[in-house]
């Protein structure tokens, strides 16, 4: 049971937690990097910072149908590399693709010594189900990562929300959050801080937003709102390629995982006509093997050229493959198969009709994220990112975000070191403290907003004037312009929202972090004037591809002035090849 | 004689009692103010029902002196309703027409009509209404002039000062 | 953690006289588990326990060849326990040997039963396979212990417990809560049968305890905390002030001059002074200040004293013992008898308590010229009503069992002193039972003492005389009786004592429904359901003295076990694995040893000394992460999925039942001796208690094909562990409900008390359930 | 759309304070109410990852999908093994599907 709203910030207890590596978010990534640190130095202190319970936190909650990357005998790191710089138009950070593919396999094996039950073919190799996917039965797949973090030796803070970092003279030396349960403010001193909270969900209304009981009917897991990535754009952390919204073909309606699996059971996406939409409009990028971004958006055209509905066609599966994919659907997301059975859908007679997503910001799939060097430092020294936090690399999934989490440990290790901590910083703390609890101390009469207002009219905005599904992904300059506005309206705004229970306490930072990642997100969608990846970043007032602008957006936004500046870095090729070709 | 429970249990069993948890300790007799007034005792009745002797516990007139005081059912230690069962044997008896039931029925109403109406109950009106359902007699008429001597016959009925409350039941119930 | 080493399974199978291979097909066994890797060697022989057999058996070990053994065939309990004595001297740990017996389930000799036997063989060594894999090494702990032991409540069961524990020569400490020992024995006037002075064996018991420098007693002392675990317990005792130094008291009685303040007596025990001795029943002999009889500011007796012994400001001690098991006597209180109203106990000075009775007769007041209440110089008529308050639902339901007998025994002692006393016995039946009946002659033999088979209603006073009139009917003349008597004695029930109550509140202790500590097993008296903690004496239950003292003796034997310098525990026993447990505190709630506390992280840790290894932990974990020592549910499972892989005879119902070992699975082991043969397709298995059975076992014989799950356990009420059987029969009514709402039908479990005969009830059991699968049709999963 | 408390079943996980649904929500939405019985607070926030469903350890809890994408009623209940998963899926017009398969693998000790 949850403990009472505090009466005034007096009463508010503060816990002080001394560390050596404070991970914050206790996920796929999170939980390597707890496992891979307490191995490479057993007496080390770590401390991970878990918003909900370690046990089903984060993206593998409902567990995982696959391992979508794994380096098999036929391939090597340099093939993968390759290969995904041609799924994102070639612009990718390959000193960071290549050293998390060298770590790739070792991950996944240790997954599957730990007990994840891995698919084997008939002479024992992992069954793989494409190039790089290998079939898992991953219904567990969290527990079992989270009871090996345990087993390490991690102290795990359950039910405690990250809210800011701690930084003294330029560095990052923790981080503060609340308890949801326990109403504590928390003030973590750590020598070396991780950010592996996951991606942004909810920036943009759902296309089935309602006023019933589906609004969070998202792909992604809607807790994960982006607080890494606030709170490092909070702490003057450079982000990158936060353009490259990740947009993804998914069951309409249910927005459930639909791509990778027809890939695996060779579904094409067809339209009303029962056209192969990818061989025929599409054979000169590479049908169906081409780029993430053209599959994602593909059907939207269909829509908008009077071809609607779009599905994948899983009427040619067989009675036992139907029953395989259902049960990879059970083993990711068990409501998709519930979703079928409430329409009484046969997928062998009718196919899955498909529509896009709502677009995420997740660096896991795109190279969203903070800018980090190759030991996973970001440019606030003694501040790490893994995960879907981590920029740079796009198409790590589970099996790259666990990588990275080994190398953000490693590089983690190395710098804390060296690293002492200051004395800390009270005004940092108590301020910090002030603002966490004051949507919460607003009193019983206060006129204001509630956290669920401000956020649909944050999301309601974010689609129609930033690209949103509502308008196909579509945006122009003025409607940036515009939305840029009201994004600085809404965070002026926040003074006004107040929280009736710690759970809307939580709400309350759940919107405030999201509106400073969506304003760093129009800056940098305004930055790229051109169509690179239609989809993920579609300018109708610059829709060629623009040679001058094949480098990195970068941004950072100034801790005193708050202001957002946009630049650029240049790509360096280390893979030789065509950048477009697999 | 095997004990036929059945008929033994019919007699008594509406009233809620079972002779045969009674384990004769006697309690009820030594507490009982007329027990000893007609050489059958409660203790003795439970007996015969738990034999079944159902004809010896009817015609008994023990049950007829039972003034239903509670001693017996208070005090029984397993907790049996003494005088339920003495009521239930009245009843079987008048079933039986060992009793002229009349006598109860004609009792019951002057006893009622006087309750009701006056809610008060006048033992010399009770008196004249049974001397005329059951006809006169010398030996309850010289009995009546002794105890009337003795002022143990009160001759006029006390007044009852009704409330307001009780008057608008009255008013309620259709009086 | 070293790398797991390779599974070598030795399968070793007995063919005395050849009957296991005349029964079934050995070969056809060993085929079909050729092929499995973890079979190092399957080996026949006529004996094992031979000299060539345990030889071949120690070279298979020491060879290497083998890390698992695995012997097929009748075993008994001793051989059973050679073979793993054998494998320990050989370097295998003992609890990697299993066994496996097939005659138990069904397999015998029959003319055209061979092939079905092979088939159902083969499903045996499967499930028994699958059990061998997964079994773990296993070593006994050690745990603390100390040599001492500590006795709750002075009386006649407390001080037996302390002189039998003294005399075998452990440190035993003896808390009473009041000043003197004896308790309620040493209220008594006489015992019975033999009439001697309780006093006498009372001295005799203190004596002993004084003289014993292993004995120490602690007067006005109480229990206040009780923490560790069996063996190592540590005791906190409060105990009051006496405001008397033991050491300088002489007992010479100056202070008693000075002492202004006198203290009413209770019950006839004439005057006393605030201070004063503490009577015979002593260890010392200093005296003792009833500080809230003295009148305030007064403090006259301290100087008074030539040897400086009173100290008024004497505050309570604290001391802290170490003790291996604790005995609960805190014996039993009067039923208060003036709740019956009717008999007018407490507003009738004529009439008293048998407890108050023993006092007058110690006190000789019946004798000639002691002058009772003797009115009109007659003879002294005295009234003993039996059962006051006893046998009566609006009182006691219960039969205390010695009042009669305490009757006759003060109807004897009275006549002693008051030879032409009249005495009358109310009663309702007279339980003198054993030697009280040479007791009830006795009294019989003596002239005017009648027997009045009645109970009196109501007692009243006669005005003028103050004697006292009963009015029964005699109920086996049907007359009615009126008397007069000069003294009327209530013969009332024993109840549990206010410190028994007390003392079951501080421990934890559970009562059954009458208030007396509940020992819940006939064959274990002395049992409290929590290991360590003894109970003796009339704390348990109403008995006699010596009933009292002979259950005191039981207690200290049972205790012996625990105290010493260290505790067994052999295994199995709950092992939890931390990682994957998230603290919901279910085994906590349902284990009936309260065994188990939470450690500062707030996980729940087993007291192994607490623990009667049952399994129900086990049993009540949502996230199966208890696992009993190589009863685990994953073990039982693996059993399960081996036998639904290899079902005897297509087309009918595969059925398993998991039965207790206590009760349950005798009735199998027996329908198999008798030869009455069990379905084809009908197997059981044993785990230590029906509790032990968690839900996630049954739903994986369920989902994996089986087609119907018998869970057998004891009768409600027989339950070797308080309530294993109202356990799971809680849980898989919870699993059945889901059942229904996955569309498959709750029969599919079934729930059945077995008892340890039920042979022939087992077998019908059996067929009638397996036609019930019949007709509900195959597991849908297996379809 | 909110997972459904039988309150017949929920038995509040035996009055611990946090009952192991409310301890294993990723999104901080199941608690005990007045009744003492589980309930969720915000049925739009549901994600239907199941844990509370998985996790009840007397069933009381079922997953529905909004009613927006989805007709009334279908029905999927996981069954807990010791290392597997059994799930049975019942649709619209109540054909019963049944899945099962190992999530628990060999593991090595920690």
């Amino acid at each position: 049971m949850a403990a009472k709203l505090p009466q005034s910030l007096a009463d508010v207890p503060t816990e002080l937690v001394e560390t050596d590596l404070l991970i914050i978010g206790g996920g796929n990534a999170g939980c390597f990097v707890a496992i891979e640190a307490k191995e490479k130095q057993p007496d080390l202190w770590v401390t991970i910072m878990e918003k909900a319970h370690i046990k089903r936190s984060g993206a593998t909650a409902a567990g995982m149908d696959a391992i979508n990357t794994y380096i098999s005998k036929s391939e090597s790191p340099e093939s993968l590399v390759r290969w995904s710089r041609s799924q994102v138009g070639g612009l990718i950070r390959e000193d960071l693709a290549l050293s998390n593919a060298r770590v790739l396999n070792q991950a996944v094996e240790s997954l599957d010594a730990w007990g994840l039950p891995i698919l084997r073919d008939e002479n024992g190799e992992y069954k793989r189900r494409g190039r790089w996917d290998i079939s898992i039965h991953g219904e567990q797949l969290k527990p079992i990562m989270a009871e090996r973090a345990q087993a390490a030796g991690a102290q795990v803070f359950n039910r405690v929300v990250a809210t800011n970092l701690l930084i003294q003279d330029g560095r990052c030396v923790g981080a503060m959050g609340f308890g949801v349960r326990d109403s504590k403010f928390y003030v973590f001193r750590a020598k070396a801080t991780v950010v592996s909270t996951g991606g942004a969900c909810g920036l943009y209304r759902s296309p089935t937003n309602d006023a019933t009981s589906s609004h969070h009917q998202t792909w992604m897991n809607p807790f994960n709102v982006g607080s890494g990535y606030a709170i490092g754009i909070r702490a003057g952390a450079e982000m990158t390629s936060l353009e490259q919204r990740w947009v993804a073909a998914r069951t309409k309606d249910f927005c459930g995982p639909v791509d990778t699996v027809s890939v695996a059971y060779g579904c094409p996406i067809i339209n009303c006509k029962g056209e192969e939409i990818m061989s025929a409009r599409y054979a000169h990028l590479g049908g169906d093997k081409a780029p993430r971004y053209l599959r994602a958006n593909a059907p939207m055209e269909e829509w908008l050229a009077g071809r609607a509905p779009t599905y994948i066609d899983t009427t040619k599966l067989s009675d036992e493959n139907a029953k395989a994919m259902k049960t990879d659907l059970l083993n990711e997301r068990p409501s998709f198969v519930l979703f079928l059975a409430a329409r009484g859908q046969n997928i062998t007679e009718e196919p899955v009709e498909i529509y896009g997503s709502d677009p995420y910001i997740v660096g896991g799939h795109t190279g969203s994220g903070f800018w980090v060097d190759l030991d996973r430092m970001s440019l606030v020294p003694g501040l790490f990112a893994a995960g879907e936090a981590a920029g740079g690399t796009p198409n790590k999934f589970v099996g790259g975000c666990a990588a990275e989490g080994m190398l953000a440990a490693r590089g983690a290790i190395k710098y804390l070191e060296a690293a002492n901590l200051p004395a800390l910083d009270k005004v940092q703390v108590e301020a910090e403290k002030a603002r966490v609890f004051a949507p919460a101390l607003r009193g019983a009469e206060f006129d204001g907003v509630t956290p669920l207002e401000m956020e649909e009219r944050m999301q309601r905005l974010m689609d129609e004037y930033a690209g949103g599904i509502a308008q196909f992904y579509r945006m122009n300059e003025e409607r940036l312009d515009y939305a840029l506005k009201h994004i600085g309206i809404l965070k002026d705004q926040v003074q006004y929202m107040y929280a009736r229970d710690l759970h809307e306490l939580m709400q309350a930072h759940e919107v405030i972090d999201r509106l400073d990642v969506a304003e760093v997100l129009i800056h940098h969608l305004k930055f790229r004037k051109e169509t690179r990846w239609t989809g993920w970043q579609t300018r109708m007032d610059y829709p060629e591809v623009d040679p001058k602008l094949d480098c990195f957006v970068e941004s950072r936004r100034d801790r005193e002035t708050g202001e957002v500046r946009v630049f650029t870095r240049p790509y360096e090729q280390i893979v030789p090849g065509d950048r477009m070709k697999p | 004689m095997a004990v036929e429970a059945s008929d033994a249990l019919a007699l008594v069993v509406d009233v809620g009692v079972n002779p045969f948890v009674c384990v004769q300790c006697g309690r009820c007799s030594s507490g009982c103010p007329t027990a000893f007034e007609t050489g059958h005792t409660p203790r003795l009745l439970m007996r015969y029902l738990q034999w079944g002797w159902i004809d010896e516990a009817v015609q008994s007139p023990f049950p007829w002196y039972c003034v239903s005081c509670q001693a017996c059912t208070t005090r029984c230690p397993r907790g049996l309703d003494i005088s339920g069962a003495m009521f239930a044997l009245r009843r079987a008896a008048m079933a039986r027409g060992l009793m002229r039931s009349d006598l109860a029925g004609h009792f019951c109403g002057a006893y009622m009509d006087q309750a009701r109406d006056h809610h008060r109950v006048s033992e010399l009106v009770l008196g004249i209404r049974m001397v005329w359902a059951t006809g006169f007699r010398w030996d309850d008429f010289l009995l009546f002039i002794r105890l009337l001597l003795k002022g143990r016959i009160a001759t006029t009925r006390p007044r009852v000062i009704r409330s307001a409350a009780a008057k608008d039941r009255d008013g309620q119930r259709g009086g | 953690m070293p790398p797991k080493e390779p599974l070598r399974i030795g399968v070793y199978l007995r063919d005395r006289g050849g009957t296991l291979s005349r029964w079934c097909d050995l070969d056809v066994a060993a085929r079909t588990f050729a092929k499995s890797k973890q079979i190092a060697q399957w080996e026949v022989r006529e004996d094992w326990l031979n000299p060539e057999g345990q030889a071949a058996i120690q070279d298979a070990i020491q060879s290497g060849r083998v890390n698992r053994l695995l012997f097929v065939g009748r075993f008994t309990a001793s051989e059973d326990e050679d073979i793993r004595g054998l494998a320990a001297s050989a370097g295998l740990n003992p609890h990697l040997v299993d066994f496996c017996v097939p005659e138990e389930q069904g397999i015998r000799g029959g003319d055209d039963a061979r092939d079905l036997n092979t088939k159902r063989v083969i499903a045996l060594f499967a499930m028994a396979l699958a059990r061998a894999r997964l079994l773990q090494p296993l070593e006994p702990v050690e745990l603390p212990a100390v040599d001492a032991a500590l006795v709750v409540g002075g009386g006649m069961a407390g001080l037996n417990a302390a002189m039998v524990l003294a005399q075998t020569g452990k440190q035993v400490y003896l808390v009473e809560k009041s000043a003197t020992l004896g308790g309620r024995v040493a209220q008594l006037h006489r015992y019975y049968p033999r009439m001697c002075d309780p006093r006498c064996g009372l001295e005799f018991l203190v004596r002993r305890l004084r003289d014993s420098a292993r004995a120490e007693v602690l007067t006005l002392a109480t229990l206040e905390e009780l923490r560790g675990s069996p063996g190592d317990y540590h005791a906190v005792v409060v105990q009051r002030p006496r405001f008397v130094s033991e050491a300088r008291c002489t007992a010479c009685g100056e202070c008693l001059r000075i002492c202004p303040a006198t203290v009413p007596s209770s019950n006839g025990e004439g005057e006393r002074k605030a201070i004063h001795p503490t009577g015979s029943l002593s260890v010392g002999q200093a005296f003792i200040v009833e500080r809230e009889h003295c009148p305030p500011g007064c403090r006259l007796c301290e100087p008074a004293c030539p040897y400086a012994a009173i100290n008024l400001d004497q505050t309570p001690a604290h001391h802290s013992l170490k003790v291996g098991a604790l005995i609960v006597a805190t014996g039993w209180d009067p039923y208060p008898l003036d709740q019956v109203e009717e008999y007018g106990y407490g507003r009738l000075p004529g009439v008293v308590s048998n407890l108050e009775m023993e006092k007058l007769l110690a006190l000789r007041r019946f004798a000639r010229g002691n002058g009772h209440g003797r009115t009109g110089g007659g003879p002294l008529s005295v009234g003993f009503i039996q059962c006051a308050g006893s046998r009566d639902q609006r009182h006691l339901s219960y039969c205390s069992g010695v009042c009669c007998s305490v009757t006759l025994k003060q109807i004897l002692a009275l006549k002693e002193q008051a030879p032409d006393a009249r005495c009358v016995v109310f009663y309702m039946d007279i339980r003198a039972s054993g030697t009280d009946e040479l007791l009830y002659q006795r009294v019989q033999n003596l002239t005017d003492v009648i027997f009045v088979k009645s109970n009196p209603a109501t007692i009243r006073p006669e005005d003028g005389t103050g004697r006292l009139r009963v009015r029964v009917e005699d109920t086996l003349s049907g007359k009615e009786v009126a008397l007069d008597f000069d003294l009327l004695v209530l013969a009332g029930g024993l109840i549990p004592s206010a410190g028994t109550l007390e003392v079951s509140d501080r421990l934890g202790l559970p009562r059954e429904e009458l208030g007396f500590l509940e020992s819940h097993l006939q064959c274990q008296p002395w049992e409290s359901q929590r290991t360590g903690i003894y109970t003796c004496g009339t704390c348990r239950g109403p008995m006699n003295v010596s009933q009292s003292v002979e259950s005191a003796n039981s207690a200290v034997i049972q205790s012996l076990r625990l105290l010493g310098s260290t505790v067994q525990v052999q295994p199995p026993y709950p092992v939890l694995d931390r990682t994957k447990c998230d603290k919901c505190k279910r085994c906590t709630e349902e284990c009936p040893f309260a065994a188990y506390a939470f450690d500062e992280q707030g996980f729940p840790v087993p007291d192994l000394a607490k623990c009667r290894q049952c399994g129900i932990c086990q049993g009540s974990c949502p996230m199966v992460v208890l696992s009993l020592g190589n009863h685990t549910a994953r073990q039982l499972s693996a059993q399960v999925e081996a036998l639904s892989e290899r079902a005897p005879v297509k087309g009918q119902p595969l059925m398993v039942a998991l039965l207790c070992e206590n009760d349950a699975a005798h009735a199998a082991v027996g329908a198999a001796r008798l030869g009455l043969d069990p379905p084809p397709n009908a197997f059981f298995l044993t785990v230590p208690c029906a509790g032990a059975i968690n839900n996630a076992t049954i739903a994986d014989a369920l989902s994996c094909g089986i087609d119907g799950v018998l869970v057998g356990g004891c009768r409600d009420g027989q339950c070797h562990y308080v309530r294993g059987n109202e356990l799971v029969r809680k849980r898989s009514s919870d699993l059945a409900e889901k059942l229904r709402k996955m569309r498959m039908d709750e029969a599919r479990i079934r729930f059945e008390a077995i008892e340890v005969n039920d042979a022939r009830r087992y077998r019908d059991l059996l067929h009638e359930y397996v036609a019930e699968l019949t007709r509900l049709g195959p597991n849908p999963f297996r379809v | 759309m909110p997972p459904r408390v039988d309150k017949k079943l929920c038995d509040s996980c035996k009055a611990q304070q946090e009952p192991l649904c409310e301890q294993i929500c990723p999104g901080d939405l199941m608690t005990l109410g007045q009744d003492g019985k589980a309930y969720c607070r915000s049925a739009r926030d549901c994600w239907d990852c199941m844990s509370c469903t998985k996790a009840c350890p007397v069933g009381a809890i079922e997953t529905r999908v909004p009613y927006q994408i989805g007709y009334h009623v279908a029905k999927l209940i996981p069954l807990m093994g010791t290392d597997t998963i059994t799930w049975t899926c019942i649709d619209l017009q109540g054909n019963v599907e049944r899945f099962r398969y190992r999530n628990r693998g060999e593991a090595e000790a920690f």
